[in-house]
């Protein structure tokens, strides 16, 4: 794989990502959103490989597309029926966002570009680090990983019960 | 032009800060909740690019693992605020977050 | 008996004040009964009424107290003030002869205002507890002889009026409340301030201490010599009497001061306008002769000429704004103050003649005027309207409305024969045997002619004549072939009714009784005011 | 107390009574309570006549006089008088005598006529109360024996006038004319105040007797103009009540008051009551006073007889011939020819009384028609009336063998008499007027008669109305009025005859003096003698006492008056005994010389005033009944001098354009002064303490409390602003995280920077 060849890929899954993140946001349809997403996190996956860590990218495939894009959609059809018209999803405050979406995305960016302190290191990540992940969750950060598998666990009774709302008796909520 | 051709560090970032521009301002301007909760996971992914950027070019293992976790929060976060999300619709007979606010009095 | 006659209607008020107040019938009886009550206490009065003693102050070789008579004197306020002595104030009551035909008429009118409030249906409980209060407070400044609790009542008085005048008035109420109130709170200030500087320049012949007793007041010989009012200070004496004369003249009303009576008057109840007419403006009169003359007996001397200048604007001037008057009441209002103007005259005139002229002029005011606001407050009742032009042709549907009338305004204009006359005469009689006040007295006798003027005028344009096309009132042929008089919504009695007469046959038996016998209330008097007369003379001259 | 005194208190009170049962019973009384008027009357009459029987003709003696007084009003001690009491009585003289049966006939001749002219009046009962305290107040004026009593009947007969004037109250003009009459006497009145007031400020008595003694004691203690001033003021009172000159214009509108109160009130009795209270006072006129008396009645007397002979009004012809008379009686008391007025007083009287009651049967009997120019012709229908009526016409006159001749000459001789003692040529212009107005007197008369009771009935030529009068008028309704004219007009009945016939009786000569020719010879002129005044030239300089100016409150004292113990029954003053010893006795040698220089005139008065009644009743005649001069083309020639006469000389309108509007403008002044001069300062005061109270106020509000406000006004506009941030939207929130986020951003890029 050539030098440029990588590039021209990175470039295409870079534009990938960043043109159907702007149609998440800028689609007034949500389904579509909801669809482009889809395509933002392919890219973001396929980001991921480029970054060597191929393992969150299959996760993030898994995860993200597997999960919660489902739960998304699945969201999106409980809400509103899916031919309404009603899906189209309003703007809000649209003139302050785009000010501050400017200035955020020009404040970060002036800093990318004019910071040169974070110059990378000599050792860069190289290969599959699968192993490696498997040694460092069972080791070094052992206790999080118990910890995020108690809140997951938690966070899906908590769900579920949230999710089984019945009608409340009384009418002050 | 030169500098486009080898993908470095800030590639990745401007991708990262991109995407979270795009996140904050569905966020902030949409009024349908579901899109607001698909611009809260293109800010997670724009924070999780950043991480294994600065863990590739650093090469440490930390930032890996860290957006490990992410990825389980962000499940766990999307199943909780769906069901909160189905929770205000059924309230108030609309996801448009713009008539929850309930928090102002 | 006094602080009795003076306290019933008090007493009476707190009755009324456990009535609930839709017992309207037993809050009137409770009142009248106290009304009443009072009259009998007033009756009883005049019959033990020594006319012998002189009263006003102490005489040469007698009580430092004066022959006062009914007196009750009893230690009030003591106060300890450090520096500046003792504060004493007493309770002290007592009457003479010019105040007891005062404490008469008082209870006379206040009987009859009463009977007159019984058309009252606004708050009736209100209105009997502010009327009681004020029937009490005009009793207790007659009767009071401490300059202190003279003031207090005085005040006293001014709030139960405010509130009759601007509860229960007529459409520009509020305006001629708050009119009469700050006229006669302005009065009053200064008032105040001359009682504290006579109360610092005069010591108590016994107990050595200051006193607010009028009696020991009225004693020229009581005076510190070198005190802020004392005989020295001749410029503060002057002041002070001047400032106390414009706080009475206010309530006379004297000529630039009068504007808020025909305001008060045109917007009063008429019971209202009945006491204020019959007795309050007394007060001023009486405050003069009670207080202003005899304090300051050589500045009186010497003013003699402006007060009786300035009764005569008042009779004159008074008589002109009456006939001028398209408002009947308004022009009764007027013709009062013509008529206290003569009272003004005969003070100012410094003899007996003329003081004895004064006081029963007062006197006979108050019982002809209070006839003549019953009168109108008659015929407003029924029309709805007093508007002179409004009227005619009454005296062939109401003949016995007419010729009560017919009595009232011959009284008021100084027929020989009703009281009103011999009062007017004794004026005249005083002011032009005084040299002072002869060339006055010569061009107030004009007031006679345009009295008789504006109230023949008037009696003429109502009662005369025929109905007016836009009268206020229909003809209507009755049943016997003769026309009868109609008035809009009126359902009661078209000529005087028992309620009305009750009222107005006691007054118009005294106007002329007195007009013919006038010794009962004359003898009364005359001791005291040849009294007054020689303390008012100075000692230089005497 | 003399019994005549108590008969005279039973007559003065009698009319009272018969005033209070009417007032108040009429109504419940049969026939409306007349017969109680008529009998109280009849029977104050039968006293009146036994005391004028007891008086006249019993004792016979110039000087007799009985008084009683008691004290009405008691001032104690009063400081600088000593005991001062104020005394009401009664006096009896021969004047008192025979005015009290004069108006007590008269009021029972009029009561009597009464009965029968106002017979179905709706206030019959009413009328006759008034009747009742009419005559009440009028015994009272001639009973009194001080001015303040006098004074207070003086007022209550101008009641009972004003009363009776505006009985029938109905009509406008009786209203009109009421309260003129009411306020002409009141402005006379007022005057008449003062000079009691003058008199009582010097004596501090009411009382005349009182009052003459200490003038003749020269106690008078101001200057001689004083005293003037009093008589004059005092005469003012007569000028009112007597109807002289300039307040004459009340009596003439009088007349729309029924008629026999005319003949009662406003011709035979109240307004005599002006000369009498002038014969009263007479001893306190200086000669000053006099002489303005004297010219005040001799203009009223020419100029009322003018206007009488243009009048058309049946009562207005006799109403200022009236006036007329009364100027020469007024003319008589001021030239000094004292008992001669009051002879003319009593003889007018009756006479004047006859003519009223007269016209008033005229009146009746033409069912209310006044103008004499409509009348005529009723001689043959009327004829008592026409007989009365002529008689006491001839006594007006003055032609001799009747009364009016007789005082009438006696008058006009004082006046010659007074002009000659004067000696001035103005002073002839006195008796010159007198002369004058009898030939006038004569000449309207006479037109009277020949209008009213000669000729043929003019009724018929009355036009139907005020707009179109003429042929058409004329022919239309000619049947109709004649027969209004021809057929009703009868004469009256029984009640309303007998006091014409009585009062007629009363004109004729016999009854006062036996020689036809000579008042002076009866018994009247010797019964009524001019008393010595008071003021004569020998008191003149008693008034220059020492002035009191030590103090003005007791300087009236100090001419310190002597009390006079009320006078005892007999008690008769030094003064009138020496006016009583003899027939020419006077006190006064000017008194003496006026009357011995009209003892000279009386031949000469009574040649000229004969010539001249002739003299007026032949022109009357010529105009007239032969028609030898046109009245209309006569009044057509001089039509300016027939117009003013018409108009009355046009003093209604020069008072109404005077001193009413004047008064009336000057009461709006006032009252607009009142409202918008003095209460404006008033309420400019209290509109300017309340802007400088909203001033301060303002400060109060804006600067004081503005400090204070303005913390609680800044934390809660922050908090409003504020609150709008809190809008309770999750997005807000984020938004505005981001934006201090930015802030930092800045914050860090700056701090990079510098």
């Amino acid at each position: 794989m050539s030098n440029l060849t990588y590039t021209v890929i990175f470039y295409i899954f870079a534009a990938i990502t960043v043109f159907s993140a702007a149609f998440v946001v800028f689609s007034r349809n949500v389904i579509y959103s909801a669809f482009s997403l889809l395509f933002t996190f392919f890219g973001v996956a396929a980001l991921y490989v480029f970054l060597s860590a191929d393992f969150i990218a299959v996760t993030q495939v898994v995860v993200y597309v597997g999960g919660i894009l489902v739960l998304l959609l699945f969201g999106v059809m409980f809400t509103k029926s899916i031919m309404n018209t009603e899906l189209k999803s309003d703007v809000l405050h649209i003139i302050p966002g785009t000010l501050i979406l400017a200035g955020m995305l020009g404040a970060l960016l002036y800093t990318f570009y004019t910071t040169h302190t974070w110059k990378p290191s000599e050792i860069q990540l190289h290969g599959s680090i699968v192993e490696r992940i498997g040694y460092e969750t069972m080791s070094h950060y052992v206790l999080p990983f118990e910890m995020v598998s108690i809140l997951l666990l938690a966070a899906l009774i908590g769900a579920a019960f949230l999710a089984r709302f019945d009608k409340p008796d009384n009418k002050n909520l | 032009m030169e500098h486009l051709i080898p993908i470095g560090l800030n590639h990745y970032l401007t991708i990262s800060a991109l995407l979270l521009g795009f996140g904050l301002f569905a966020v902030m301007t949409r009024k349908n909740a579901i899109v607001v909760l698909m611009g809260v996971e293109l800010i997670l992914n724009a924070a999780n690019i950043n991480f294994l950027a600065f863990s590739k070019y650093n090469g440490g293992i930390g930032g890996v693992m860290f957006s490990l976790f992410v990825i389980v929060i962000a499940a766990a976060e999307a199943a909780i605020a769906l069901a909160i999300v189905i929770n205000i619709f059924k309230i108030f007979k609309s996801v448009d977050i713009s008539s929850v606010d309930t928090m102002k009095e | 008996m006094l602080s009795l006659i003076v306290f019933l209607p008090i007493l009476a008020g707190l009755v009324i004040l456990a009535v609930p107040s839709s017992q309207k019938q037993i809050i009137r009886i409770v009142s009248l009964l106290a009304a009443l009550a009072q009259g009998v206490l007033a009756v009883l009065i005049w019959r033990a009424y020594d006319p012998s003693l002189p009263g006003i102050t102490a005489s040469p070789g007698g009580s430092p107290l004066g022959s006062f008579q009914f007196v009750e004197k009893l230690p009030w306020i003591s106060l300890k003030l450090g520096g500046f002595g003792s504060l004493n104030i007493e309770y002290f009551l007592g009457v003479d002869g010019i105040s007891v035909t005062m404490v008469i008429l008082t209870a006379l009118v206040s009987a009859i205002g009463v009977l007159s409030s019984w058309t009252i249906q606004k708050q009736v409980k209100g209105y009997f507890i502010l009327y009681n209060l004020l029937a009490s407070a005009m009793m207790g400044c007659f009767v009071a002889l401490d300059f202190f609790l003279f003031y207090v009542f005085w005040e006293l008085m001014l709030l139960p009026m405010y509130f009759l005048i601007g509860i229960w008035g007529g459409p520009n109420r509020e305006y001629a409340a708050i009119k009469f109130f700050l006229y006669t709170l302005f009065g009053s200030v200064f008032m105040l301030l001359v009682m504290i500087g006579l109360y610092f320049s005069v010591i108590d012949p016994v107990t050595g201490n200051h006193t607010f007793s009028l009696v020991a007041m009225a004693n020229q010989a009581n005076y510190i010599k070198s005190a802020i009012l004392g005989p020295d200070n001749v410029m503060w004496r002057y002041v002070a009497f001047s400032v106390l004369f414009v706080g009475f003249a206010i309530k006379v009303p004297m000529f630039p001061f009068h504007t808020w009576l025909p305001d008060a008057h045109v917007e009063a109840p008429t019971p209202i306008s009945v006491i204020l007419a019959g007795v309050l403006l007394k007060l001023g009169t009486y405050g003069m002769m009670r207080i202003n003359f005899p304090l300051f007996p050589e500045v009186f001397h010497a003013s003699m000429y402006v007060i009786g200048i300035f009764g005569a604007i008042n009779i004159i001037y008074g008589a002109f704004c009456a006939l001028a008057q398209q408002d009947l009441k308004k022009m009764v209002a007027y013709s009062s103050i013509s008529h206290m103007g003569y009272v003004l005259l005969g003070l100012a005139a410094g003899n007996s003649e003329g003081m004895v002229g004064a006081l029963y002029q007062m006197f006979n005011h108050g019982t002809i005027t209070a006839m003549l606001f019953l009168l109108v407050g008659v015929i407003y009742d029924r029309a709805h309207t007093r508007q002179i032009d409004k009227f005619g042709g009454l005296s062939s549907y109401m003949p016995v409305y007419a010729a009560i009338v017919t009595v009232a305004w011959f009284a008021s204009l100084g027929l020989p024969g009703l009281s009103g006359f011999i009062s007017e005469a004794f004026v005249f009689v005083g002011a032009f045997s005084s040299v002072t006040t002869r060339y006055i007295a010569m061009v107030s006798v004009l007031g006679i002619v345009f009295g008789a003027a504006y109230l023949l005028w008037s009696l003429q344009r109502m009662f005369l004549g025929k109905r007016k096309p836009d009268a206020a009132y229909d003809l209507e042929v009755g049943a016997d072939g003769h026309e009868h008089i109609h008035f809009h919504d009126w359902k009661g009695k078209i000529d005087l009714d028992a309620r009305e007469l009750t009222m107005l046959v006691p007054l118009v038996v005294i106007t002329i009784f007195l007009g013919i016998y006038p010794m009962p209330i004359l003898g009364m008097i005359t001791t005291s005011v040849n009294r007054l007369v020689e303390v008012l003379t100075p000692l230089a001259i005497r | 107390m003399h019994s005549l005194i108590q008969l005279s208190i039973v007559v003065l009170l009698l009319p009272l009574l018969s005033f209070v049962i009417l007032i108040f019973f009429n109504r419940r009384l049969p026939r409306r309570g007349d017969f109680i008027g008529v009998g109280i009357l009849g029977t104050a009459f039968a006293i009146s006549a036994y005391i004028f029987w007891s008086v006249i003709v019993q004792t016979y003696d110039p000087a007799f006089r009985v008084a009683w007084d008691f004290t009405w009003i008691d001032l104690g001690k009063v400081p600088g008088i000593g005991p001062l009491q104020i005394k009401m009585g009664i006096v009896i003289d021969n004047l008192t005598a025979i005015m009290l049966a004069m108006v007590t006939l008269i009021s029972l001749l009029v009561h009597l006529y009464s009965t029968g002219y106002m017979a179905g009046d709706k206030n019959y009962g009413r009328y006759f109360a008034f009747l009742g305290i009419f005559t009440f107040s009028m015994l009272g004026i001639v009973l009194s024996d001080n001015l303040f009593s006098i004074y207070i009947f003086w007022e209550l007969v101008g009641l009972s006038s004003y009363l009776l004037i505006g009985f029938f109250f109905e009509k406008d003009s009786a209203a009109d004319a009421q309260k003129k009459a009411f306020l002409a006497n009141r402005v006379g009145d007022i005057g008449m105040w003062l000079g009691i007031l003058i008199l009582y400020s010097q004596f501090h008595t009411f009382s005349f007797e009182q009052i003459y003694a200490n003038l003749a004691a020269g106690k008078f203690a101001m200057s001689n103009a004083w005293l003037t001033a009093a008589g004059l003021l005092l005469f003012m009172g007569c000028v009112g009540k007597s109807a002289q000159f300039p307040l004459h214009i009340w009596l003439p509108d009088a007349m729309e008051g029924p008629t026999p109160v005319s003949a009662l009130i406003h011709a035979a009795t109240m307004v005599a009551a002006g000369v009498y209270f002038v014969a009263r006072i007479f001893v306190l006129l200086t000669p000053d006073a006099l002489h303005v008396i004297a010219f005040i009645g001799a203009f009223t007397a020419f100029m009322a007889a003018t206007i009488a002979i243009t009048q058309n009004d049946i009562k207005r012809v006799l109403a200022y011939s009236t006036v007329s008379q009364l100027g020469y009686m007024v003319l008589g008391l001021g030239v000094g020819a004292y008992s001669a007025a009051l002879f003319h007083l009593v003889t007018h009287a009756f006479f004047k009384a006859c003519l009223f009651l007269g016209s008033g049967a005229i009146i009746h009997a033409m069912h209310h028609e006044q103008d004499m120019r409509w009348m005529g012709g009723l001689r043959k229908h009327m004829p008592w009336t026409f007989a009365t009526f002529t008689l006491a016409t001839l006594a007006l006159a003055g032609l001799p063998l009747t009364s009016g001749f007789m005082s009438k000459d006696a008058i006009l001789a004082g006046a010659i008499g007074f002009a000659n003692v004067e000696g001035g040529g103005v002073y002839y212009l006195i008796p010159a007027l007198g002369f004058f107005s009898a030939m006038l007197t004569a000449f309207y008369m006479g037109r009277q008669i020949w209008l009213v009771f000669f000729g043929e009935s003019r009724t018929h030529l009355k036009p139907a109305d005020n707009h179109h009068h003429g042929h058409d008028a004329h022919s239309a309704h000619g049947a109709h009025d004649d027969h209004h004219g021809a057929h009703e007009v009868h004469e009256v009945s029984w009640n309303m005859r007998a006091p014409l016939v009585i009062l007629a009786v009363l004109s004729v000569f016999i009854v006062y003096s036996p020689n036809p020719l000579d008042g002076a010879e009866g018994w009247f002129m010797k019964m009524i003698r001019t008393p010595a005044t008071v003021v004569g030239p020998a008191n003149h300089n008693c008034a220059a006492l020492p002035a009191q100016t030590t103090s003005p409150l007791m300087a009236e004292a100090l001419p310190a008056v002597e009390t006079h113990v009320a006078t005892d029954a007999h008690a008769v003053s030094e003064v009138e005994h020496a006016a009583a010893k003899g027939e020419h006795a006077f006190a006064d040698p000017r008194q003496a010389e006026i009357a011995h220089a009209a003892h000279a005139a009386h031949f000469p008065a009574i040649y000229i005033s004969s010539i001249m009644v002739v003299l007026g009743i032949s022109f009357a005649g010529i105009v007239f009944v032969f028609r030898i001069i046109d009245p209309d083309k006569t009044a057509e020639a001089i039509r300016p001098l027939y117009l003013f006469s018409l108009n009355k000389w046009y003093w209604d309108e020069i008072y109404q354009a005077t001193f009413i509007k004047g008064s009336v403008l000057l009461s709006k002044i006032l009252s607009w002064f009142d409202t918008n001069v003095i209460d404006g300062i008033v309420n400019g005061v209290a509109v300017l303490v309340r802007n400088l109270a909203f001033a301060n106020n303002s400060f109060d509000k804006y600067v004081v409390d503005g400090l204070v406000n303005f913390t609680a006004f800044s934390v809660n506009t922050t908090g409003a602003v504020l609150r709008k941030l809190q809008t309770g939207k999750v997005q807000t929130y984020v938004a505005l995280l981001l934006v201090v986020l930015f802030g930092y951003f800045v914050f860090y890029f700056t701090r990079l920077i510098y």
